[in-house]
């Protein structure tokens, strides 16, 4: 790393607040909360009472009652679980599943292995903006639908779904409703005991807290298969020993967000980040500015490649297009749906800020971003115009 | 993706992008492959039959910047035959280009060869 | 909890050690290896050196090659992805499971769940010291047998089971062999390179080790499919962010674990504590006492009720049956395939021993659970036969 | 599972467990459901019509002990009658026993009940 580097990729992951990583600490060792929470011995009990704890902490910043929290490994498994859970366990209404073709691998590869297996997968598709019009849920959902699932907040462009207007829909319809609220917690509102929203995927590591913890909400009355089987835990809906430090963590993690406070933090750090690259000539953002989480920027620079920007400003940590996984370089399936050209969105890069970002970090980054486009721009003087739009 | 220093460097420092100014004796051609999101266009200057000067535009990732700035830098002052016989090979393994991206680096010879045929066309 | 507590529970969990513990926070904070191991910049670079520095430590205790190892959440996700995974990418060879009725219940309720499914399942049973005989086997063994699933150490008990027979058996004949290792790792040699076991469950928890990460050894050559989907971490087996900490925390635990040293000193703290019970009056010692891990002791205590007797000792963190899960009170299926009564199951209860019991622990528990054992049985002085044996 | 402190202490320091030495004007009876993993045998000592004093034997679990230690302390001094109207909810409420383990409890009323038969056979 070079001396000074920056960190703006809070979308991929985040580091683990100070007060969380104590909190985690405490439940560790030998004096502390180790044990298995579900052991009946005194040890157990103090693991159970902070799990609990946990729960009602990760509960009530969504608005929901503790009861209705089942922890997860993360969004992952918890789109995983709604989908498969959700499709299995009303197999008895049919097999219409609907979803959007901007959603995260972990709906979309969901979505497609239920395709394979004989369900009906529509697939929705956004405007330039990247927002879905609910009132295409009208034409779309029948008496076989058994659920919708279109996510919260993209995580590539940070654009935000109306999940109230399509949740009003599935209500209406008796459809289960199903949202990867992954990357909105703590940045945008949320709260189940207002809009009509079923299942809700939640993950902590996107808030400060640990990777490898994430939890479901689903209202009381609906009822999911399970994915996995060997215990009672989780109210059978996930079995394995509960790991308390993790669970902890989560809770700490959704107690301390502040999603008043912390999201016009992240406005202020972003938008002086678009004013910034705005400059520079032919930049265009990707994605709806008005309904957009406060923590994304997605951004194309035509005529410049990703990659080569992205190793010109290195010390800056950012993302091309889904930084879930860059074990596969494929250009976004997001931007793409937007309507982007594959060189555009190959050209486009994703900055997120955090709770730790500062302004410093915010011009610093301005500042090499502006210089390494100037001088990359000079590679490709008289490039045909598919370069750059 | 790794970049070796001669990656990094050839990005910071190119040796020979850019336009050539005087248009006697030269020729210049492009070729791209869109799907691998490539372009580049080779202007060279020939007397008589030595390459006396040699550049590039182009359009990609590092690799295929760095390997474009790389077999351009070593045309000037070779025979125009030199046009046709590039060793990518050499760029690869002084770039170290992984070979997922070699692909790449065969358009620049691509361009390479349609100077070839426009300077013998008007030789 | 009263004013000397001592936890002879480590085969429900462990404390994590605090060399392992220092390890994880290094990958918590802005400053250490927190980010997301997926991620191309220097700081997701850093993350994937220490997932990948875990996967060599965790590989080179069962002496694997780092290739073969797969995270997960734990050895019951391990134990899912093994027989599902396995069923399934075998589909064409046939749908004939063999496993063994004293599995964990991840191992159990998978089984059962494979032939709610279809499957045809065959159940070995085990004798009276909880053994189970490899050449049963030759009888079971057919031309559509995909996959043997035995554990290699029982979670009650900590009876043995000649795994290497069994896999050999399995080898002759083209069948996988899994085995869950969530209890032995670091008690008893287990070295994939000298025995034919083609898939492994591991966990972190029992080898204090970060509870909620785990992993599942497969041989190279072994095909699963996966059992969720939405990413191509771990070569697709098992999509979700890398949990950098809980991996690191995993390697490091697997890396300090010292089977020789280990286990000889849990040997000595079970051996001693066994010298003692064995002086109360009908005491007997359940599962096999020479095939056994060293760190469980399962004692029946004929004529106490198991849970008035933990009551008793409660200052003692032990286990009744299967402690992995406490919110079912039913009598171990493990004891009763072994033949005990039902009444002499439920009076029986796990003793565990971890690395940081010490000689006073286990002076004290002996000490303890004498005087409640003489004082519970004068309760029941007249009971008949059915309460004592 | 959650104790009281009740529990505890019958079960620490029980108020009438054991045998009665006296055999005169005395009877005792068994109950046990092995399903439930329960067993008690209650032994009374009438005089005339009243309870003298109780004793009880017992195997199972902490409530069942506790409740067995509470239900026989209440009979010294009672009409015979009273082993015939056991207040099992009372114990239920001074014990704090969980719904799932009332059924236990039912079985030390059956012991009371087969012992009131004894008396009655013999009175
Ligand atoms: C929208 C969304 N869904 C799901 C995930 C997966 O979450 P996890 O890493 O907790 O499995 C992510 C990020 O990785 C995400 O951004
Ligand atoms: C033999 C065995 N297998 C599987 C498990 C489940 O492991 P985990 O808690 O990591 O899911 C346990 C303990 O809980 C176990 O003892």
């Amino acid at each position: 790393m070079t001396a000074r580097s920056v960190y703006l990729d809070h979308a991929a992951t985040t580091p683990i607040d100070a007060v969380v990583a104590a909190a985690m600490a405490e439940c560790m060792q030998l004096s502390g909360a180790f044990a298995n929470p579900s052991s009946t011995h005194a040890f157990g009990r103090e693991a159970a009472a902070r799990v609990s704890a946990a729960r009602a902490q990760v509960a009530e910043r969504i608005g929901a009652e503790p009861e209705s929290i089942v922890f997860t490994s993360g969004a992952t498994e918890s789109d995983n679980l709604a989908l498969r859970g959700a499709m299995a366990a009303r197999r008895a209404r049919g097999a219409h599943l609907v979803t959007s073709v901007t959603e995260h691998k972990a709906v979309l590869d969901t979505a497609k292995l239920l395709a394979e297996r004989g369900a009906s997968v529509t697939w929705l598709s956004c405007d330039s903006d990247g927002r879905i019009d609910p009132a295409v849920l009208d034409d779309v959902l029948t008496d076989e639908t058994v659920l919708v699932s279109v996510m919260h907040v993209n995580n590539e462009t940070g654009v935000v779904q109306d999940i109230a207007a399509l949740g009003e829909r599935c209500r209406a319809r008796n459809v289960l409703f199903h949202t990867d609220a992954a990357q909105s917690v703590g940045k945008i509102p949320l709260a189940v005991n207002r809009i009509p929203v079923d299942i809700v995927s939640l993950t902590a590591h996107k808030l400060h807290g640990p990777k490898g913890i994430g939890a479901l909400y689903v209202r009381p009355g609906v009822s999911l298969a399970p994915l996995q089987f060997g215990g009672e835990q989780e109210r059978g809906l996930r079995p394995g020993t509960l790991p308390t430090h993790q669970v902890v963590g989560m809770g700490e993690a959704f107690a301390r967000a502040d999603p008043a406070s912390d999201s016009e933090h992240l406005r202020v750090l972003r938008e002086r980040l678009w004013e910034g690259l705005a400059k520079i000539d032919g930049v265009r953002r990707n994605g709806s500015a008005t309904h957009s989480s406060p923590h994304v920027l997605n951004v194309a620079f035509p005529g410049v490649s990703g990659e080569t920007l992205r190793l010109a400003i290195e010390e800056i940590a950012v993302s091309a297009g889904s930084a879930c996984n860059a074990e596969t370089l494929e250009s976004s399936h997001v931007l793409t749906a937007m309507g982007l050209s594959d060189a555009l969105a190959e050209s486009s890069i994703r900055f997120s800020v955090g709770r730790d970002t500062t302004l410093d970090d915010i011009d610093y980054a301005v500042q090499r971003t502006t210089e390494a486009v100037t001088h990359l721009s000079g590679f490709a003087s008289s490039a045909p115009s598919w370069c750059t739009s | 993706m790794e970049y070796s220093s001669e990656v990094r460097r050839r990005l910071e420092r190119p040796s020979c992008r850019g336009v050539l100014a005087s248009a006697v004796g030269s020729a210049s051609a492009t070729a791209e492959d869109r799907s691998l999101n490539v372009w580049v266009r080779v202007q060279v200057e020939v007397d008589g039959e030595t390459l006396v000067a040699a550049r590039y535009d182009a359009y990609g990732c590092p690799h295929f910047l760095a390997g474009a700035d790389w077999i351009v830098e070593r045309l000037a002052g070779q025979p125009a035959a030199a046009l046709t016989e590039v060793a990518t090979g050499d760029a690869v393994a002084a770039l170290d280009v992984p070979t997922e991206k070699i692909g790449k680096l065969l358009v620049i010879e691509d361009a390479l060869a349609a100077c070839a045929a426009k300077l013998s066309v008007s030789a």
